[in-house]
């Protein structure tokens, strides 16, 4: 093994738990107002414009960017701090969120100064919804097998076919999508994807729901017919897309919201069996503790290196794949912990309502984002196998 | 933090390692000439002794220091008690005891034993599965004198010691204190748990150690061996496998260096220290069963033979969690201070590094 | 043991299901039109009251027969009481009493939930998680009045229903008996855990059905599904998936039928029915989390739609392993039965037959 | 899927459970004559010829055999009762285990008529242990990589190359053996093998011990150089042993041995609790026995189908899938099971000891007769995916 793992030991600043106080108050004025339920997933939306302008006035959108974009030139530490916060809390952050973490970047990185001029400010301000178009009903985690098309027109090219899965899509006011420029030649499969940002107000877009097996409204399918982008709009390189493709996902591996997506029926177990559990309870509790805790620092010390301009791919995959498999499988271990809880306990309806919502989107946790068969892959091409 | 010093200290130990405990080597000897050699230049080069500070006879070498060392070790699946003296040298350092020469070992490894002062200074109790005691001179000991604790020194040969071997063949005895007295006695400057959570961080690095040397030792056989005329390392099958042992070596790694780095930065007895170090034990202590499960199945029949040198890293992984703690008994402890604490405060503590 | 006349049963409710019950058909209704038309056929079948005798006003079809109907039951996810009213059915028929026409299902199904008689031949109590009560007529009830145990059958109406749903969105409701007086009421053959090792059965066998089919449905799936220009399928690491959700709905089919047959054999009370149910509940309980996990994870996004009739099956998979008690209920049960009866006598115990 | 799964309902008739009564009595009196110790699987030896020869005498050796071959005509039933008996309290029985279970078969199968009329009778009266030679050093799993050649002679064949892993080599009369007839051709690569039947005595052969990592002899390296086997001891098709090659794994796949070789540390526990467990151990007392016994029924079902003549290849793959990866995890639930007992119990020290010994011989239980890797292929291709 040439590259041995590594987790650099981040002890969190000052400044950072200073921050945490404030995004706790924060939080806890916003729950006063009844904004959101925290605990509890089930109950109200998941997106809220108004609360996402909030969040971006208090500067907590964009905030490793530049502040001649409107960031903040804080730190990854900070950022992540931030995130695990309101993810604990099930803040309703949806509507910025994709854009805070996967777009944004993208933007900064490919698109012309002009629209980075526009549209980032409007990203930090909490006004932007993005979605991502990767996905298409026959390409799920092969991104590459794209096929929505993009033509080459006067002034810009039109796009005709469909993306799937796009959660948002009906919320959205972009997207960053993958259309097909070119085909794909015989040397290399990847080639003739190109990236485009998408004006989701743009003639031609119709956006379909799918509702999901939870009746929540969260994926879409969006089709195009003869919609036209600008030439402004192309991200980076034409047919180029795999070179970027990886590194933007790379964004989506490790952060908090990869272990933490179940976490309220943790907390409500500790609630619910009070302060002196049994040897069973205890023991059980203490195991879920320590993986927590234990991703938990994977998390920190993934967001420290990017802080420090490494590129720990490797341990990123690692813990998003040893977290989504956690928070799926953490509902299973609440139920079999709960068993023996008084029925009439006070909590035990709360509990039993927040394990049903969280039995219902356990399967999803390990395909959003790179299935756990694709993580190892990539796991495993980092120690040397592929 | 990783500092320059560490780099130094740990690169000397990982060059005596290599020359003088290479595992191959270790497992073909026939007889035990190579533990005096190996013992005499960690000695030599004050890696023995680096947790006492100069003015008590030791090198005075940091915290950090200390653990790099004890990765290190767990990446060769070192098979004398270098972790056992850099604790009894530690402890006997928290009361001011000058540290003897020679190999050391502490008492008590496991939870539930407990040492007592007697009223007449001497000591009372029975300490099992100690690693190492039959081959030590002295033995460190912590030891209770009412609601007090005591930190002591006491002479192996004035105990009793049924001598016994963990899973891996290494020594891993029951020594009995009876009316035992020690060489010297202090008052400790913290409670009974303290010699328990630094036990639990010191074999959780050594089991993150043995893991990563597992792991590259899986992934280099995986690139060589050859079944139905691929390496066996391009199956799929065989790379998730592999992926799952670097997650949970990297799981492993990363709750150990983190327990390590939190009592390195803060005391023994920190606030965060009690999360750091049960987590890291049970955490790590999970990830062998899986890791050596793994492993083995990459190398088949090849790896459960005496001759490879597979074993000396899986069973003393299996053996190492044992020390100090088991996961359940962490876990116990763990689940039940967070649940006293009550949910409110449990996100918190979590986040408070 | 299977008979000719399980065939011909199951045969005709597998045809009226693959007629009425289509789970894309149902998924796809926008009223609950066909749920009358399926019952409406199952009852002029004879299925409805299958364990009910002639002379009480049901079919009289054997014990393996209606075991072999919620076999094929399961492997439609059916979303109708018919278990629930074959078990109010053949509770009734214990006790003598005849099963009225109709649906029905029974109480309690939570092993510490109680219904008592009182002295003025009432009965009071609340029972949770009775499946479908809403949507029912009567109720099978077994009491307890003093030490002995009675069955009784009580009209719905007559009880406070707070209507509740499980995972899958079936009724699950809160039946609260308050001084509700049955329509009849006898002395039971049997003490109370009866009802709870007939109905862990019957749920081991629907949940084990239920598995049968997102086996078939995953393998179908895959041998279609192209990605990375290969049919998923031949992915090894979707084989090897697909081969441990083979492995575990083998399990809860194995264990599910054996409890079956035991009970067909035996009577409820015979001596390995305990064992056997309570094993069969418990491992197919255990299937259901694995499997269910291992098929959604082969179908991917697709399989999460509402669209999609995958969810009809994983989520009452969830669902009925907690109705008749939990894995972790009767794994409670069970270990704290062989550990009562010593470690002698253990192997004889599994080994009975 | 077009053959579902199948476990037909087993009830052991009567005369099984006398037969298990009888078993039962042999051994309790073996035990008192101490031939060996009942649970205790690190003490003594593994193999014990007069003991296998009062096996023979009981009848309990060949029993499905034909009666002209010294067999007992009995039932695949029977017959897996007494070796879960057997299996259950450690005996001895490696010195005719192998030949029980799967050489003889063979030969009954492909022998010529006076070579079984030779060596049947004397497996069944527990005087012959055999061995099988697959394996190389350069081919585990793959069976049809072997490259051991025999060279065709005047009257027979000579054997040159090496035999690796063969578990009793260094006590067996007898090898049953691949070796390498003709090249594998382009269409198949598995043509080319021949199976052999080779006395251990036989000049030319050298079998090297090699130490397992607990310190056991069980393994050897079987080297043979110019060793001739005659003509009548080819079994079956010369260069087509891979038509035979899979029926003779499916004797190896389900048996009770298949689960209950670290089955000792579960009865101790049982033991180490005693009657009164905590509602830990007694929930993960009772999921065991759940899981012990729902293997058990699974491999009486496969024996009831073998007996009625089907060929239950996936199931039986699957009960070997199953029960492997179940007693190789065992030790480590015991473990768990067993942490809070009191240092002091009586059998603390029996249990730890057994513990320790299971820990070892656990690593072996997934990798002989078939990894779990090439079991669920195996699978896979019963469900139709290869």
């Amino acid at each position: 093994m040439t590259n041995q793992l590594q987790f650099d030991q981040i002890r969190l600043p000052p400044e950072c738990q200073r921050l945490r106080e404030d995004v706790r108050a924060f939080i806890a004025d916003e729950v006063a107002a009844g904004t959101f339920v925290p605990d509890r997933p089930s109950h109200g939306d998941t997106h809220n414009r108004a609360f996402s302008q909030r969040v971006g006035a208090k500067g907590w959108i964009g905030m490793t960017w530049p502040k001649k974009y409107g960031g903040h030139e804080r730190s990854f530490l900070e950022r992540h701090v931030v995130t695990e916060e309101f993810r604990v809390v099930n803040a309703p952050v949806r509507l910025h969120f994709v854009a805070d973490r996967q777009s944004g970047p993208i933007l900064l990185k490919y698109a012309p100064e002009h629209v980075k001029q526009d549209i980032l400010p409007r990203i930090c301000r909490g006004e932007l919804c993005f979605v991502i178009g990767m996905s298409e009903p026959n390409s799920g985690s092969d991104l590459f097998a794209a096929k929505t098309k993009a033509t080459k027109v006067d002034g810009g090219w039109t796009i005709n076919g469909s993306k799937i899965w796009t959660s948002n899509a009906h919320i959205a006011d972009y997207m960053l999508g993958l259309f097909r420029t070119s085909p794909a030649t015989k040397e290399n499969r990847r080639h003739g994807l190109t990236q485009f940002l998408v004006d989701m107000k743009t003639p031609g877009i119709t956006v379909n729901p799918i509702i999901q097996m939870t009746g929540q409204h969260d994926f879409n399918e969006v089709v195009f017919d003869d919609a036209f982008i600008p030439d402004d709009h192309v991200l980076g390189e034409i047919d180029g897309a795999w070179k970027q493709a990886t590194s933007e996902l790379a964004y989506e591996r490790s952060g908090p919201e990869r272990f933490l997506e179940t976490y309220y029926v943790l907390a409500e177990l500790v609630r619910a069996l009070g302060p002196d559990p049994d040897l069973r309870s205890a023991e059980g509790l203490g195991r879920l503790v320590a993986q927590l805790h234990t991703l938990r620092r994977m998390s920190v010390s993934v967001a420290g290196m990017l802080q420090a301009g490494k590129e720990p791919v490797v341990e990123s995959s690692i813990v998003k794949d040893l977290g989504t498999i956690w928070e799926q499988k953490l509902p299973e271990r609440v139920r079999d912990l709960s068993a023996f809880l008084e029925p009439d306990a006070s909590n035990r309806v709360t509990l039993d309502e927040q394990l049903g919502f969280a039995f219902k989107i356990a399967p999803k946790l390990t395909i959003q984002g790179g299935t756990t068969e694709i993580l190892r892959g990539i796991i495993a091409r980092g120690l040397g196998l592929r | 933090m990783t500092t320059e010093s560490d780099h130094i200290v740990a690169e000397t130990a990982a060059r005596i390692f290599a020359d003088l405990a290479d595992p191959q080597t270790i497992n073909n000897a026939h007889d035990s000439g190579w533990k005096n050699q190996l013992w005499r230049a960690l000695s030599d080069a004050g890696l023995t002794l680096a947790w006492v500070p100069e003015n008590l006879g030791g090198a005075g070498a940091s915290l950090n220091d200390g653990f790099a060392i004890l990765g290190a070790a767990g990446r060769y699946a070192l098979p004398v008690p270098l972790a056992e003296t850099l604790l009894a040298g530690w402890l006997l350092a928290q009361a001011g005891i000058e540290a003897p020469a020679g190999v050391m070992t502490v008492a008590p490894t496991r939870p539930r034993d407990r040492v007592t002062l007697n009223a007449d200074a001497t000591l009372s109790g029975t300490a099992r599965g100690i690693p190492f005691a039959k081959d030590t001179e002295h033995i460190a000991v912590l030891a209770s004198a009412g609601n007090a604790t005591i930190i002591a020194l006491v002479k192996t040969a004035d105990c009793r010691v049924n001598e016994g071997r963990n899973l891996s063949g290494d020594s891993s005895d029951t020594v009995v204190f009876d009316r035992t007295k020690p060489v010297h006695s202090t008052q400790a400057p913290f409670d009974g748990s303290a010699l328990m959570l630094m036990g639990a961080t010191v074999r959780s690095l050594q089991l993150a150690g043995a893991l990563e040397t597992i792991l590259a030792m899986s992934v280099a056989y995986a690139n060589e061996r050859v079944a139905f005329e691929r390496k066996i390392g391009k199956f799929q099958a065989v790379q998730q496998n592999l992926a799952r042992l670097a997650g949970e070596t990297a799981a492993a790694l990363a709750a150990a260096g983190s327990a390590a780095d939190t009592i390195a930065q803060d005391t023994i007895l920190g606030g965060a220290v009690f999360l750091e170090a049960a987590a890291a034990k049970i955490r790590a202590g999970e990830a062998t069963a899986e890791g050596a499960a793994i492993a083995h199945q990459v190398f088949g029949a090849i790896g459960f033979t005496n001759e490879h040198i597979l074993h000396r890293f899986t069973l003393r992984l299996l053996s190492w969690r044992d020390d100090f703690g088991s996961e359940s008994h962490w876990a116990s402890t763990l689940g039940g201070a967070v649940a006293a604490r009550g949910a409110d405060q449990f996100w918190p503590m979590l986040a408070a590094r």
